[in-house]
């Protein structure tokens, strides 16, 4: 197994973590926190296999894609802690309950 | 005339203008309502050059800078982009209009930048060809329509935003994780030369299965349709109008260009299973609806229960691909259309009684007829009765279904029908009864019944245009290689 | 809920599992794009292919992103000041000089790091970063960017980027050519042109994301 | 086009257009209101007599439009159609006036009157439609255009017997469209088409074939109210009288059993059908509905469900008539529908004039109805004597044929069940005319309005005496040229048996 396989099987690890705790978790910051986990995940891989079979000139283009993911990323949480903090605001915690209506 | 028709770029118009217009509308919130009016205008007449440029000169392709995929990024449109771009600005109008009559100064400032921007990120997805592109707007419009629905602040309307955005992350992800796993499998993310190149292996069967499941998250298919009737139905009517109609049409859309491009020879059981998910859909979404008291709520399961429709087709296709993704496509844009103008309705129901209980809709036939009649109308294609684009595409479904001997797809379809028929004439029935206890009604601006009317109408309208449908639809023949045997 | 935590688990170990299967049975060698972007390096104004990419062949990509960025501002900001008022603490004597050192420092590395991009690792996500970073430094210690903009003047600066690159867009269509497809002799100066823009855009939107409320809106003022 | 082929387009125009007019017109708008309607109405029945001058002349009326791949909207006026057309266009007429006169002062007439448009057109529609496609698109309206008007006063209980109109209806509206659907997945074509359409299918396709009659029959067997499919008509009257007079005597019932002929005759093949085994059971179906409707009458106080399970009964004798197979049933049968459509709005428009003018509507707040209103009671003695079979009202000359039809092709229990319904028909309806009659009438009626010196207003007492007469006169000229039961023998002769 290569260096870059291992990086990516690394990144399918985050990905799953980050999954579980999006579920499993019921405080909304740590959904948040989980979601940027999932997406660091997919960032390695996106990067890492990109040096399979030992290349050495990375391939440009999973870069670029990164550099778009991770500017994505960071609006999207931007958005989720400013809406977390309005969800606790109104609720009280910052927790998804099932009852939610008005 | 034709040499100017010719020469304009349709593709970026489509896209750029929304986009501009959003800019303006953010710089300068005093001339929103105006700038947004006249995008909203000329966006269908955009679409409309679009369709002479298809009808006259077959599929369009626009190659971005000039390079041409796979380094680029190409955008290209056939019959099928075509018509759901059409569903988008249509739909667009109606619900544009109507929302000059209902935000308020403040909220119309927010309003405006954040639908024209949706709307330029729903154009840029029907247009595009290349799956991370289709990612990046993803996120637009996953943004954008979390934005939208918080836009009251109501404690409902936030929760309902936050689910929807932590489940449409989620959906991005995965399928942002199946575009790499392509990516490095077969060095492009363009979607024609994937088509060329990909092969059953490991790495597609992930891609197939991640990008599947994102999607179909962010489209709502049961049993991942937890986060829609909460935020469809807490968000401002417009909001929920084009969250219906067209947010969930867009990812979709990218599950239907999946699978008729890339993953139909390798579908196996995924059909079958996509299937068995809509048909669950269909019932569940359906007697959820019924058993509402509100009719915001009610309409959103409605939602749950059409999304299901839409993956009925997907079984069916092996055996008779042309006539199950007319069906599809029938459907979908119906739904939108039927679906937007029951949203503007129950806003204009909730502006005149100052609430949604079903019980109480207090003889509104009598004392908001257009409103009452755009719901109606609507209803007509939801359930699929005669005459009207519902009706035309379940048709199609059960001929699909019949054919092949499908009867357990059959009796979803007639039992989903009936069950709708039952939930809009639940809503129907008490309107024209009288409250027990009568409330002070609200005046409902015309534009706002006449927005909801049109959209009605344009549901009714598409029964009588099967014929021009079908014959944009095979522009480009986008269904050859979804198995379209017959 | 804990029930469904356990039927959670082998699940997600089944899905990590297939993951991990698919990726290692990926071919050997990685079949990219990196031979497609050398071969037009030459022809796309700047001489790193990231940057090549993410301002040239992938240009469009990276303008969409641009509206990403501006619509999660939008959405901070439509959902109205809720966010915990930042210190309104003045500074003490050695917080105020670290500012005054720190911000003008940040501020020319976020121009060098643009500079560099054309050739090196860098470009106007990086230094945008850094003008957030600045920022969001001033902001914590007192400071308030609404103090130096105007009304209208802060979401120009917001947009700059969007805006000069669908200006050069615009320009590329009306030159009858494709979508932000630059001339390449000018490709270097456009892409310059549109990085600088959305540096600022980026820098501000970052700050303005932290900041939370509308420093626009008139209902504040 | 040719002109020939707006004629079918107009004919549905001419109650569509007027209708969503009205639902435009201010609720007091009362005079241009009624011009609408009656232009409407005038201009149908002249168009009608334009076609079945053209019809009897061998002329072609068809329209078509492409509608779905494979499948177009037709809308063709052939004899049989015309039969269905005519009856509708002249009860339309009548009842205006009498809903005009009906609904005098009450509110919604403007919603009431352009949904009573839509009602029409969709019966005309149905009439006219060339294709079994266009049938269904047509049928469905019906259901639609109704349901208002049942909930039209909006109470409660209104709104509780709009539900099961919709329940009955909806469901077997989806089992018609499955049916449709099956069907042309099978042929490929749903043209109507004289001696059906699908006697080319082989042999293997009979399974199929039946299953696809079954679930026509009863698709169409829920407007036509065949047990167990009947249990909508009865609620269904809490509707104001107008709306039971024609929709529920007349065109929704009728769109069934017209939709039973259509598919007997010019789907199957009535030999065709016979050959599957499928027209005994109808018959029996039959004959169970109209025994079980008769019985259920005879327990009814209330007048105008007592009407409405006579309705059960008496529109089977349409799908009888079919089902004994053989030309003379066949005429019986299909005659009916216009004998029973004239006759049962006679006794609807009745109905309605107790309840307006006296405020009665039990049976047993009859007595000596005759003596307060002799000409109401007299045409409801026309029609109720027409319904048991008198000669020479038109309802006998319906029983006659469909008897004598039995007789020729060795059916003699049909005539068991002819007689066993006109007993039980004699029993429930000779009651009512005794009480009317014969028995003094009460100090005070419940709620008496006042109209001088005449028994009611004109528009109310107009249209049911001249639907009394008209079925009176159907019967005693019924071998005059022209007449509905010539007219039927010409379909007969021309669509449905080889001669």
């Amino acid at each position: 197994m290569s260096i870059a396989s291992l990086y990516a099987l690394v990144g399918v690890g985050l990905f799953c973590i980050g999954l579980h705790a999006v579920i499993a978790y019921d405080h909304l910051l740590r959904k948040i926190l989980a979601i940027n986990v999932m997406g660091s995940g997919v960032f390695l891989i996106l990067i890492a296999l990109a040096r399979r079979g030992g290349i050495v000139a990375p391939d440009p283009v999973p870069h670029a894609m990164v550099i778009t993911g991770i500017v994505v990323a960071v609006s999207a949480t931007a958005l989720a802690l400013g809406l977390m903090l309005k969800v606790a605001a109104a609720t009280g915690r910052a927790e998804l309950g099932d009852e939610g209506g008005d | 005339m034709e040499a100017l028709l010719s020469a304009i770029p349709w593709g970026p118009v489509l896209i750029l203008l929304p986009l501009a217009a959003g800019i303006v509308c953010f710089v300068f919130p005093s001339t929103a309502k105006t700038v947004g009016l006249l995008t909203v205008t000329l966006v269908p007449l955009a679409v409309a050059g679009l369709g002479w440029r298809l009808l006259a000169h077959g599929v369009y392709h626009h190659a971005i800078g000039g390079w041409g995929a796979p380094l680029g990024i190409d955008l290209q449109a056939d019959g099928l982009s075509l018509l759901m771009l059409a569903m988008t600005a249509v739909v667009g109008f109606g619900v544009s209009l109507y929302a000059t009559g209902y935000f308020k100064a403040e909220k119309s400032g927010r309003f405006w930048p954040l639908w024209l921007f949706l709307l330029a990120a729903l154009n840029a997805l029907f247009l595009s060809g290349d799956l991370f592109n289709l990612y990046v707007t993803l996120e637009m419009i996953g943004l954008a329509a979390v934005a939208m629905t918080a836009l009251e602040g109501a404690r409902g309307a936030l929760v309902g935003a936050m689910r929807y955005l932590l489940a449409t992350l989620v959906g991005s992800l995965a399928y942002l994780l199946g575009v790499a796993l392509l990516y490095h499998g077969y060095g492009t993310v363009d979607l024609g030369l994937l088509a060329a190149r990909v092969t059953p292996s490991p790495a597609a069967w992930a891609a197939l299965g991640l990008m599947s499941a994102g999607l179909i998250l962010k489209t709502a298919l049961f049993p991942l349709h937890f986060w829609l009737p909460r935020a469809h139905a807490s968000a401002p009517a417009p909001v929920s109008a084009l969250l219906s109609a067209l947010v969930v049409k867009g990812s979709f859309y990218i599950l239907l260009r999946l699978w008729l491009e890339i993953f139909s020879p390798m579908s196996g059981g995924v059909a079958g299973l996509l299937g068995l998910l809509g048909g669950a859909a269909v019932l569940w979404g359906s007697s959820q609806a019924l058993r509402q008291t509100r009719v915001k709520l009610l309409v959103a399961y409605s939602t749950v229960a059409q999304v299901g429709y839409l993956f009925l087709a997907f079984p069916l296709a092996a055996g008779m691909g042309l006539t199950a993704w007319s069906a599809v496509v029938y459907l979908a844009v119906s739904h939108a259309l039927a679906k937007a103008a029951m949203f503007l309705a129950a806003g204009n129901l909730m502006r005149f009684g100052g609430h949604d209980r079903i019980v109480d809709l207090d003889r509104v036939v009598q004392r908001l007829p257009l409103t009452a009649g755009a719901f109606a109308l609507a209803g007509v294609s939801i359930m699929g009765l005669p005459p009207s684009g519902g009706f035309n595409g379940k048709w199609l479904l059960l001929q699909a279904a019949v054919t092949q001997g499908r009867w357990d797809i059959v009796g979803v379809v007639v039992i989903g029908g009936l069950l709708a028929a039952g939930y809009i004439f639940k809503v129907l029935g008490h309107t024209f009864t009288q409250a027990d206890v009568p409330h002070e009604p609200i005046a409902v601006p015309a534009r706002m019944q006449w927005a909801a009317v049109l959209l009605a109408g344009g549901a009714i309208l598409l029964g009588f245009l099967a014929p021009p449908f079908l014959a944009l639809l095979a522009v480009g023949n986008p269904f050859a290689a979804g198995g379209a045997g017959s | 809920m804990k029930w469904t935590h356990w039927l959670l688990l082998p699940l997600l170990l089944a899905l990590a599992a297939g993951l991990g299967y698919a990726v290692l049975s990926l071919p050997d060698r990685a079949q990219g794009l990196q031979s497609a972007v050398a071969a037009q390096l030459d022809q796309s104004g700047v001489t790193n292919p990231v940057t090549a990419v993410l301002l040239n062949f992938r240009g469009y990509d990276t303008l969409l992103e641009m509206v990403v960025l501006l619509l999660a501002l939008l959405g901070v900001w439509s959902l109205g000041a809720s966010a915990p008022a930042c210190s309104q603490s003045t500074p003490g004597p050695v917080l105020d000089t670290l500012m005054r050192l720190l911000v003008p420092v940040l501020v020319v590395v976020a121009g060098y790091l643009l500079w560099a991009g054309a050739h090196a690792p860098g470009g106007a996500f990086q230094a945008g970063a850094l003008l957030g970073a600045a920022g969001v430094l001033l902001n914590l210690t007192g400071g308030r960017l609404r103090h130096g903009l105007g009304r209208v003047a802060l979401r120009v600066a917001l947009v700059a980027g969007t805006v000069a690159f669908m200006a050069v867009a615009l320009l590329t269509l009306l030159g009858g050519r494709a979508l932000l497809e630059y001339p390449p002799a000018h490709a270097g100066i456009l892409i310059l042109l549109i990085e600088a823009a959305a540096t600022v855009s980026i820098g501000v939107t970052l700050a303005a994301l932290f900041l939370g409320n509308d420093a626009t809106s008139e209902r504040e003022q | 086009m040719s002109w020939e082929a707006w004629v079918p387009l107009l004919v549905v125009a001419s109650s569509l257009l007027p209708g969503l007019i009205i639902f435009g017109l201010a609720e007091e708008r009362v005079r241009l209101r009624t011009t609408f309607n009656l232009f409407g109405a005038v201009v149908k029945l002249a168009l009608v007599a334009l076609m079945l001058w053209g019809v009897f002349h061998e002329h072609h009326y068809e329209a078509r439009f492409g509608l779905l791949p494979g499948l177009e909207l037709v809308l063709r006026a052939g004899p049989l159609a015309l039969l269905f057309v005519t009856l509708s266009a002249v009860l339309w007429l009548l009842t205006t006036v009498y809903a005009i006169g009906y609904l005098e002062g009450s509110p919604h007439r403007s919603r009431f009157f352009g949904f009573f448009s839509l009602c029409v057109s969709a019966t005309v529609g149905v009439a006219l439609a060339g294709n079994l496609i266009t049938f269904v698109i047509f049928y469905e309206l019906l259901t639609l255009s109704t349901y208002p008007l049942v909930v039209h006063r909006g109470t409660e209980a209104a709104r509780r017997a709009g539900k099961t109109y919709l329940t009955y209806t909806v469901f077997g509206g989806a089992l018609l469209v499955l049916g449709t659907v099956w069907l042309y997945t099978l042929t490929g074509n749903l043209d109507f088409t004289p001696r059906g359409f699908v006697h080319d299918l082989g042999p293997e396709h009979a399974p199929a074939l039946v299953m696809v009659f079954a679930l026509l029959i009863a698709g169409f067997g829920v407007k036509a109210a065949l047990v167990p499919l009947h249990g909508w008509l009865p609620r269904a009257m809490v509707a104001p009288a107008p709306v039971s007079a024609l929709l529920h005597a007349v065109a929704v019932v009728k769109a069934g059993a017209f939709g039973i002929i259509r598919v007997v005759y010019d789907v199957f093949g009535v030999e065709f059908a016979a050959g599957l085994g499928v027209m005994r059971p109808l018959a029996w179906l039959a004959a169970v509905t109209i025994i079980y409707g008769s019985i259920r009458a005879l327990f009814q106080d209330d007048l105008k469900r007592r009407l409405a399970f006579s309705t059960v009964s008496q529109v089977s004798y349409i799908a009888l008539g079919v089902a004994i197979v053989g030309p003379i049933a066949t005429v019986g049968g299909v005659v009916h529908l216009v004998h029973q459509g004239l006759m049962k709005i006679t006794l609807f428009f009745c109905a309605g004039n107790l309840a307006e003018t006296l405020g009665v509507h039990k049976i047993s707040e009859m007595n000596g109805a005759g003596r307060r209103m002799p000409w109401t009671m007299a045409a409801f003695t026309v029609g109720a004597f027409g319904m048991i079979g008198a000669p020479p009202i038109a309802g006998f000359i319906s029983k006659w044929y469909i008897g004598l039809g039995a007789l020729e092709t060795g059916q003699g229990w049909v005539i068991l069940v002819l007689a066993g319904s006109s007993l039980l028909n004699a029993a429930y309806f000779l009651p009512i005319l005794h009480r009317a009659w014969f028995r003094p009438p009460p100090d005070r009626w419940p709620v008496e309005h006042d109209f001088g010196r005449k028994e009611t207003a004109w528009a109310l007492l107009l249209p049911p005496v001249v639907t009394a007469a008209l079925a009176l006169g159907v019967g005693l000229l019924a071998s005059v040229p022209f007449s509905p039961l010539d007219w039927v023998r010409l379909v007969v002769q021309r669509e449905f048996y080889t001669p």
